[in-house]
């Protein structure tokens, strides 16, 4: 495994800015200043994190409705980033997006998506250029367990692996799509299972482990960056806010909650890290309040960037349109 | 029949509810309807954990059970395509698309076999199945979960759309679809569900095609549907204030439409007005202009305007959103303008 | 098995009226009698007619682009499909559907389909009417290779699964989608592999074995009137027209008709038959001379239909439109 | 410029040819392009066992290989969106849609990711990229093979709609779609393949957005679009016999439409016929229509007519297909009908 100290720190640094992000927004959204709907990726931070740590900028990402740890994992810019869930002109897309949209094509973040299963097409499409020009950029599709029951995933899984692209699927199971549990939805016993349908390694993995997600990202990545055809990844996870903001989560026990907490991907980094000596406590403390700083600077930038104007409303629909 | 005072979401509940008990063969389907009752813990009790996204189901899951309510994978092109068959088969299905932006994942399944069946098999088979979903701007939920987009669907033959406006159109209009034998797409705006209205505890109908005057008036004519005619009604009030007297026509069924209606009330106030929160180009205001302009040509006094979403997705910023949706304001100059 | 003497009576003569039917068809093409495209099911006889065998009218099936095979297979009369074939207005469908689109809803054909891969979700359908209704209705859906890498397919065997269905989907494996390979165009080394992605069985056999056919199709279709769910069964044969009719084929090779040739599925049951003496050299061609009658009749008809009118144009597009 | 005489299908292979001579970033996919050259026994000799189901495409794949003319599973939603995002990242993918019936099953992928990506992404993206398909009646392909369904196209913001009449428009709009750095439905009738005309032999393009008066004329206007041009024109010949002098209009965009040329015309011969073989409710003929009730109204001297396929789909019988078609007859009929 490649995971120096450094890149722990900055993985560590990653996660922690996913969760204050979310708690960030989830405290905004309650005290209403937040329009629209807002899907929340806290308790899934290893998974982005643990994959993104093997990209560069140069290469892509497909997201979901849930897409603000993907973003930051890719490295868009936070501020942007707020700014756009409260529709600011000065956020990621003008205020146009909004949450489901973030995107930053310039960062390789291809967008959120508010079509469940929409990326898994659009990673091909990404995979296909860099083949196509001979680069070797890798696309990275994350989608969920609920997505996996789309006819889009389907398709873009078979078709990536028909034109062997440098794209790697990651499944992101926290176990529901909205209220409807994932033994229910999804006929299959594993979502890695399928990686059979299409004659590509598929692979399940604790979703809330990073350094599990780490090592399995690496392989797949590297076998796409060689040319060597797709990947499955199924995380299985949680995640810790309801499906979005506003819902009560009645479908989920007390005593899953808990277990769920136990689990916490930060907590048991940490754990594993300064058990072991890889980090020190005051290392963690140190990056802990940078990134508290961070998020507080992004919601004061937010807070106080102008709104768009009204002319925008007929702007970009078009390169050109005479 | 007794009557009270119910929201627009009840309403709704209300006709599935209803048309559910009169007839074992309706069913409802869609992602989350069943609202977690398929959950281990849920199990036995009947119970739901939410009655879909914005609560329009509550209280069915448990009333019917999980063989008459069902939740579905997030695979809208099987459950809209089990629909048709099913329907063609012997069962009356309501089925779920939760918002109507989704279509593009399963168009197929509504456009070339719903739609299409009984016309490609000679008339040897029929569908009569229900597609609630909602739609409309207003709710800051952006470009993917904003649209209208009946206009599509009133493009093709085949299809009945319905947009109902209030809760007492919805719950006649939804039993009607549901009674009705040919596929209907039935269109919630989701910012009307909490509007309020006198509805009628029983089950009643409202024929399909059947458009409703909402408010009369000599000067000018408003024809418009869903959300509109309250924007328009609005505006009806205001120009009322300033002695402008327009009538409202609130289309319901946009497939098939009420020409009748819309000619004879143009006939009389001699200006036309579409007011559509629909994208503007080969849309619902287009098709009630051409109409016009064919047809009751002769007694026009003036242009024919529309008022719609201009020719762009739906921002996601709360004051860009506003400014897409068609204003009560701009009903009222552009009347002003040619009757003033 | 459950294989009478009559049963096998019966289905030589059900695949003998297929070829008969389908070189009828592509003799009237090739003299420019027939509009449209017809799509010839030649080569494929043991499929339908192995599955179907275990099939009664108030079954149902959904069929394909390619569906003459499936139709007669399932009851439906000759003549109508013929004259269908034509456009004329004793058709099937009155003439307003063509070769893509006869169906029978009261002999349980609902349809073939332009659309590749849409009887997925409608076998579904016809699936949940059964389960809700309480009765032993079995639905089968056929489809081809290149039908399953659409996504309708992937979700209709998921949702199938997920409400335990009684549907058994039959992949008619004939190598080509068009004049792409089979080996290009689907990422899986068996399609029958893709069960394990909704966990339910999944078996290839021979397509051009009848016997094969109809034992693999017994079982799966008593799973699915038992109440215990759907089945894969994928069938590897061959189609000997083209993809369509004025197709040269030139992507087959010669030695590749050959080789199939040699497997032609209806000389391989009458082989097998009349060598373990199970029918008589005489039965078989009594019946031969039987099913030449019934095309030649199906053929007559046709031709002296009338045409539909045309006010037939705006008619059954609706039950009721006001 | 050397021109000469070849058909609309060549014209349309040679706009495709140049560009991707042109520029390396140009590529090619969809079911069956490189037609069968991924077939063991076609390797390495590069050839091709077919140009495509109407031979559109002979030649691409011997021509610049594999891996600039790919085949694709039946899988429209996965390689549609593969364009957008080839798009989005550098590429100017042409994907082929072989039917524009088969939109159900990739609809999402067109209208959500597509066409909205840029406006979404608040102008930070773009994606120059065609998607050609074949359109319309007459090939006795029934139902689920014959739609025109351009309206529905023309009314989703963010594509651009492109329909060619004529050989040499087929090629310089498609060359204009391919450098175009928005996403451009391209739509080809099948009808239309084997008729001939003059193209010159090099690169030109077209712009989107400019309609061309085919044939001048002073008391009515016809304005049309794909095949129906054609009918227009021998319905104009008719009526010049009868002294009746028809203007043409042929939109060939219609989105961006240009509406200046219709209102022009129209403001000239105070008199309107839309011709469209696509179904007419909320269609390209109402929005004509729309367009010119409200800003030439004054100029109009009698009723906006629309001739166009019933509110039916694609029969299949060769008759009653023929009878779904707008005639010559029709619109001979119609004009007369007010010019008489
Ligand atoms: C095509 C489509 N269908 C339905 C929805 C509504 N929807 C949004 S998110 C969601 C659940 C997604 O579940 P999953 O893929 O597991 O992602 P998670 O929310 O668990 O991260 C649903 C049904 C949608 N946005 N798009
Ligand atoms: C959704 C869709 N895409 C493409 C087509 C065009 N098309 C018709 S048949 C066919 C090939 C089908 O191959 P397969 O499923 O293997 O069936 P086969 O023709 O071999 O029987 C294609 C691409 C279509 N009809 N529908
Ligand atoms: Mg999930
Ligand atoms: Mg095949």
């Amino acid at each position: 495994m490649s995971l120096t100290k450094e890149k722990m720190l900055e993985a560590y640094a990653t996660m922690k800015k996913i969760r204050l992000f979310e708690e960030k927004v989830a405290g905004l959204f309650a005290e209403g200043k937040l329009p629209g709907f807002v899907h929340l990726y806290a308790g899934e931070e290893a998974i982005a994190t643990g994959v993104c740590a093997h990209l560069s900028e140069r290469d892509y990402i497909t997201s979901t409705h849930r897409g603000h740890g993907h973003c930051i994992a890719k490295g868009v810019d936070i501020n942007s980033m707020m700014a756009e869930v409260y529709g600011k002109a000065t956020g990621a897309c003008k205020g146009k997006g909004g949450s489901m949209h973030i995107a930053d094509v310039d960062k390789g973040m291809l967008g959120a998506n508010g079509i469940v299963g929409a990326g898994g097409p659009l990673a091909c499409g990404s995979g296909l250029m860099a083949k196509t020009l001979g680069t070797d950029q890798v696309t990275v599709c994350f989608f969920g367990d609920g997505a996996a029951e789309q006819g889009t995933m389907h398709e873009a899984m078979n078709l990536a692996c028909c034109w062997i692209l440098p794209v790697v699927f990651v499944c992101e199971n926290n176990g529901y799509a909205e209220s409807t549990p994932w033994g229910y939805h999804c006929a299959a016993k594993n979502i890695a299972d399928r990686g059979v349908a299409y004659d590509m390694p598929g692979v399940t993995v604790d979703g809330t482990d990073f350094f599990a997600i780490y090592e399995t990202a690496e392989e797949a990545i590297g076998r796409a960056r060689r040319g060597e055809g797709p990947s499955l990844i199924e995380c299985r996870g949680f995640r810790y806010y309801g499906h979005f903001e506003g819902d009560a989560m009645l479908y989920v026990t007390e005593e899953e909650k808990k277990r769920n907490r136990a689990r916490d991907p930060i907590e048991n980094f940490k754990k594993r890290a300064t058990e072991r000596g890889l980090l020190s406590e005051e290392q963690i403390a140190e990056l802990d309040s940078k990134v508290a700083a961070i998020i507080e600077e992004a919601f004061k930038f937010a807070e106080k960037s102008a709104w768009p104007e009204n002319k925008e409303v007929l702007t970009d629909v078009y390169v050109n349109y005479p | 029949m007794a009557a009270r005072t119910i929201t627009f979401r009840e309403a709704i509940n209300e006709a599935m509810r209803l048309e559910m008990r009169r007839d074992p063969t309706v069913i409802l389907f869609g992602e989350d309807v069943a609202g977690g009752a398929t959950l281990p813990h849920m199990e036995g009790e009947n119970k739901e954990a939410w009655g879909g996204v914005l609560g329009v189901r509550t209280g069915l899951a448990p009333e019917f059970g999980r063989n008459r309510v069902l939740d579905t994978p997030i695979s809208e092109s099987a459950f809209i395509g089990a629909a048709v068959g099913a329907a063609s088969t012997g069962l009356r299905p309501i089925a779920e698309l939760m918002f109507i932006d989704f279509l593009g994942v399963c168009f197929d399944q509504i456009f070339n076999q719903g739609a299409k069946l009984r016309y490609m098999f000679g008339g040897k088979a029929q569908v009569p199945m229900v597609v609630r979903s909602m739609i409309g701007a207003g709710f800051r939920a952006a470009a993917q979960h904003s649209g209208c987009l009946y206009s599509i669907f009133t493009h093709i033959p085949g299809l009945k759309t319905v947009v109902p406006s209030t809760p007492y159109d919805a719950k006649g209009l939804l039993s009607a679809a549901i009674r009705d034998n040919d596929p209907v797409m039935f269109f919630e705006h989701k910012l009307l569900y909490d509007i309020e209205g006198e509805v009628p505890e029983d089950n009643y109908t409202i024929p399909l095609g059947e458009a409703e005057v909402k408010r009369e008036g000599s000067d000018a004519t408003i024809v418009t549907v869903g959300r509109m005619v309250h924007f328009s009604l609005e505006a009806a009030e205001k120009l009322a204030n300033d002695g402008v007297n327009v009538e409202v026509v609130d289309l319901r069924s946009l497939s098939p439409m009420d020409g009748d209606t819309i000619l004879d009330s143009v006939k009389k106030t001699h200006r036309l007005v579409v007011v559509d929160e629909d994208n503007p180009r080969c849309s619902l205001a287009t098709d009630v202009i051409a109409l016009v302009a064919d047809q009751a040509f002769d007694y026009l006094d003036a242009p024919c305007k529309m008022i719609t979403a201009p020719h762009t997705p739906v921002p996601f910023s709360p004051g860009l959103e506003d400014a897409y949706i068609p204003s009560v304001e701009s009903i009222v100059s552009t009347v002003k303008s040619f009757t003033g």
